[in-house]
């Protein structure tokens, strides 16, 4: 095993990979940006280089700088996290290329794989269907072409993407080529990779994908699915497992696809297989994530599996240490993604302080915390706070547990959170019955609004208890009565601002 | 006893807030609503309320002007009385376009005297790697432009001023 | 399923009581004696009453009142949590006098097997082989005959008790009539009863028991085993699921023989059959707990099944969800119990102010805590302050992480915490070995002292750094040089005590 | 630079510990040890210090005349310097008696005069429903008793003076 790691990475994913570590005795390296000098990652961590300036580009995506850190800090491996340059093949390369190991898979499977488009084509040539889209050429002219050919709606998305960056829905040949322009403008800003395709948009999907685990002993096996429907901007936002849709016959044939898919592209370490399932449970091939995905906390909670303690053994060489038959689901879990984002107003993200966050405690609530009191959210990165999983021994119970965690979830400060949304996602008849597709949320809670509104008294009144006990009477302030409550004595209140 | 007065903004309402205090029980009124309340601040900003019987935890955070209150899974900011910003909010008419989120101008696509139509693209902003169209919600003739590529923008700030057609 | 329900408990366990009502919709009414007015369990319940001063005969043990208290409140059931009335009979059947319902098995069975000496006979008459013991009378010199032919070493134990109290070891004739004496007192003090009986010290066992269910339908199961061998004044410290000891074999006798013991008196809702089991693999019984364990968890976290929830189902009338072949073990699970105690001085009680308490988070973490930031230690009550307990993917793993989480758990105040010693006993040869043996803390870690000793200089500096920020030079305060340092202006330090 | 100066005393020893803050980068003298650090106070109490390239999580919370500090999953109490404590301490020889856990005292079973053996038991205390016995650690004559059943005692209380035989 390494005896020392850096990662390649920020938030809550760094902060989950170092204390994997920490249990393992290896020592870690984290690395930051000015925007993420006093953040959590950069705290745990044992040693902490500055990479550079908050964008991007000059920090998190700087590949030379970073395994010169490595290097320097005498690390033998880089874990990359997910987005950054996890799933590009020219940084794996390049960490392989400096002696050291990338902890994922190798370069050559991530371009055959990880590539949206070289994906697709294995995978059609593997008898796994794929969804009909385009991807011969870069060429407007062509595009608009075959467009017409797939037919609208469908998908403008990026070669190099995930997490919904750099996707526009098309719904008709007037939108494409702005969508195509924008979308390549902000694929190049994400993955600096301007390449795009065209794929047919399936009509209301379910958004299923199956986590796959190979090592480098030829062995694969598949961790089962996990249910993505609900999303928002594209980009997923509650993730449960096992999906409600799936019967036991289609779990395992489409398990199998997954394990063969990744037998043949001799892939090692996680890797995801997203599909598109239809009303008619026909499932479509849709992508591949060669690297961990932010939602691999659930599929942990039903196996029993740590996933990243998993690729770290892998990485090391060692072998899978179960085969398919061991592995089986057990009880029902589901995440949610807490974003400081404003759901009532386009889910727009939000910056600001976060004065003060306390998580949930309980039994079976788990929380991945990237952001925490006094720590600032900012523009520069992915706004998302923490991931709050929840364990239940099936899915109502999960769904209970879920609601309490939520209303439990306590972040105040400027910034606005998604929380209040989640808690109605999670009690929406759609969802408690199962009955999510990936258009949930844009048809069943546009025009959402908090209920909570202008605050209530009582929420007047402990704000007011709260201001006096911080600041009471001053031991020479004038006691006043009742009656004489408009003296300015009484005025002299913690939070007196501004006139009547 | 005495009587401690704070007034809060919520919304557009401005509320004032009177409480009496003896040991740990709190007399709040807010216009005719009476509370008898006991109270007590706990550790991390969590503050123990009883009323009629009924048990809840707060959660109160402040920054220099403001009172944040979580309650029963609800979150509020409480603003400073300021009537200026009362103003300000109501001055944001239809005719002008406001940074639907913080982050930095990307690009402007028109100058002060352009035409522009329903839908044009005004203003690119990004954040968070992400791209936003600040698009004309009506046809009109561009007023004032009030951003530059490169500039970082607040929530609400104002961007450009449309004059209607 | 009830709509409201008094816990007749204190601590951890109230709190895990309420949040497993708040998950299922259920109003929780807490009580709490003067010691306990601004603990967390009286936070968190919709509602709490006051029951009387601190003295648990006053308070906790005040049946009466407590059921005064549910009737008023309109709650339907009442918990008892463990410890306390828990296994009090005659509440139960007061309980249930009164119209609520009791979250536990009936008075009957309570009697029947809850009872130390009325469970062996049943167990004897089962063919379940007990330890060696005297339980037919409680006349001093009845029960110093019977001690010689049992033989020394043996144990006086309390007739009602658990916990460790109320129980004496003996290892010699003179020693018995004064250990008679003061466990009856303490017996008395603690379960309002003082009879005793005798029983033979096993040498060197393993402190095995089993996880029992039964529902009222007649179907009982059992969810496996805990080893409890780590023990200090014959309290559990760490306990751990699956056992080290045992081998599948063992495993399904011993469990057999507890779900036929549980079937034959009719037995429902949450019990534990206590075993000692030898060198040579024999298994004793050793006593019934007719209540839910302290350390409970760990068997939730191996089995996927929430006790708490269940103890509630099926005292509302519901049937045991499972059958005895959907239940299996997955992962290895230990605990640690924080207590507010100095290992380095016989484990005695601490007490105090906590001043800070930061409890571990990460995946697979789980802290049930009952005393937090701001909270007072006090005389009255069991020291305990939270359970630390970890699930992993094997024993080497869970060790890994609990390691990690008792070095992640920080405790400040003046109130002692056996945290260190804890971190030791995990550490220690045999406790990795899975080679302990109830005498373990005795014999291999008599005379622990904590590593710690004086504050290096880093802990000093980090105390100063953190009393400059706290009060930093104040504005009018004159700087001075390097070379003035002993000038009177820097010795306005915040922490300048008395002189040199 | 200005030179902060604060004592601590740990075991028996009473350190001095000189602090230079710039910024963020601290200089610590202790002794002859010279630490070079940064250090940034963190929520709830925790301090976060790099020390040669190594970081490291202290926590610390402060009573009116204590500090505690836990590092590296070790914690420890910095009493202030206060001499008298240290005398009373250094008083407690072999011939008192004292509490050994902070409880009730349940009965006192001795008294001034009493010849007393080795072992004999002469005060019962009781802390958390657990009974402890106060036994005689040589034997010899009680010199005073300090103590009455009832009282709640705190730990390291004298209870019971015995004179040497």
């Amino acid at each position: 095993m390494f005896s020392k790691l850096l990662i390649a990475n920020r938030g809550e994913i760094a902060v989950r990979i170092i204390r994997a570590c920490q249990e393992m005795g290896i020592a870690t390296v984290a690395i930051y940006s000015d925007a993420d000098a006093d953040s959590l990652h950069v705290a745990l961590a044992d040693a902490a280089a500055r990479i550079g300036p908050p964008p991007p580009a000059e920090s998190y995506l700087a590949a030379d700088k970073i395994i010169q850190v490595a290097l320097d800090h005498g690390c033998e491996a880089i874990h990359p996290g997910y987005g950054f340059l996890s799933e590009n093949a020219t940084f794996a390369d390049a960490v392989a290329a400096s002696g050291l190991t990338f902890v994922g898979p190798s370069a050559a499977a991530m371009r055959s794989l990880g590539s949206k488009t070289a994906a697709r084509s294995l995978m059609q040539a593997a008898g796994v269907p794929v969804v009909p889209g385009y991807q011969a050429s870069q060429d407007a002219a062509d595009l608009a072409a075959a467009a017409d050919a797939v037919g609208y709606p469908l998908l403008v998305k990026a070669t190099a993407g995930g997490g919904g960056k750099g996707m526009r829905s098309v719904h008709a040949r007037t939108e494409l080529l702005p969508a195509l322009e924008s979308a390549r403008r902000e694929a190049m800003n994400a993955f600096g990779d301007d390449r795009i395709y065209l794929e047919k948009q399936i009509e209301r999907p379910h958004h299923i994908e199956f986590q796959v685990f190979g090592d480098h002993f030829g062995h694969a096996v598949h961790l089962f699915e996990r249910e993505c429907s609900v999303q928002r901007r594209h980009q997923k936002i509650v993730e449960e497992t096992p999906s409600p849709l799936l019967d036991g016959g289609l779990r395992r044939r489409m398990g199998e696809a997954a394990v063969e898919a990744v037998k043949a592209a001799g892939y090692t370490n996680a890797g995801t297989l997203e599909f598109l399932v239809d009303a008619q449970r026909n499932f479509y091939f849709l992508e591949m994530n060669t690297r961990l995905q932010v939602e691999h906390p659930i599929t942990e909670l039903v196996t029993g599996v740590d996933l990243v303690k998993l690729q770290l053994r892998v990485a090391a060489g060692e072998p899978l240490p179960f085969v398919q038959a061991d592995l089986r689901q057990r009880g029902h879990a589901i995440e949610c993604r807490i974003y400081a984002e404003d759901p009532a107003n386009q889910f727009l993200p939000a910056i600001g302080k976060v004065l003060l966050a306390v998580e949930p405690v309980g039994p079976g609530v788990r929380v991945d915390a990237g952001v925490t009191t006094g720590d600032e959210v900012t523009l520069h990165y992915d706004p998302m706070l923490a991931k709050l999983i929840v364990l239940g021994e099936n899915r109502p119970d999960a769904i209970g547990k879920m609601r309490w965690a939520l209303s439990h979830y306590v972040v105040l400060g400027d910034v606005i959170t998604n929380i209040p949304f989640l808690n109605d996602v999670l009690a929406h008849p759609r969802f408690v019955s199962g009955d999510t597709t990936t258009d949930f949320v844009d048809r069943d809670l546009a025009g959402w609004q908090p209920a909570a509104g202008a605050a209530p008294d009582l929420a007047l009144a402990a704000a007011a208890i709260a201001d006096l006990l911080a600041a009471p009477a001053a031991a020479g302030e004038k006691s006043v009565t009742d009656g004489d409550r408009f003296s300015p004595w009484n005025r002299a209140g913690a939070f007196r601002l501004g006139g009547q | 006893m005495t009587v401690r007065e704070f007034q809060y903004q919520t919304g557009d309402e401005v509320r004032t807030v009177l409480v009496e205090a003896q040991g740990d029980q709190f007399v709040v009124r807010i216009g005719d609503n009476v509370l008898h309340l006991s109270a007590r601040l706990a550790a991390n900003g969590r503050l123990d309320l009883e009323l009629d019987g009924r048990r809840l935890r707060a959660y109160i955070a402040r920054s220099d002007a403001r009172r944040y209150v979580s309650l029963a899974g609800n979150t509020w900011t409480l603003q400073p009385p300021d009537p200026r910003r009362l103003r300000r909010h109501e001055a944001n008419d239809g005719g002008s376009l406001t940074a639907t989120m913080p982050g930095r101008v990307l690009d402007v696509l028109v100058a002060a005297g352009d035409q522009v139509q329903k839908g044009d693209t005004l203003v690119l902003l990004e954040a968070m790697k992400m791209e936003l169209r600040i698009q004309a919600p009506a046809a009109g003739q561009v007023a004032r432009v009030l951003c530059a590529a490169g500039e970082v923008v607040e929530r609400g700030q104002l961007l450009v001023e449309l004059a209607k057609p």
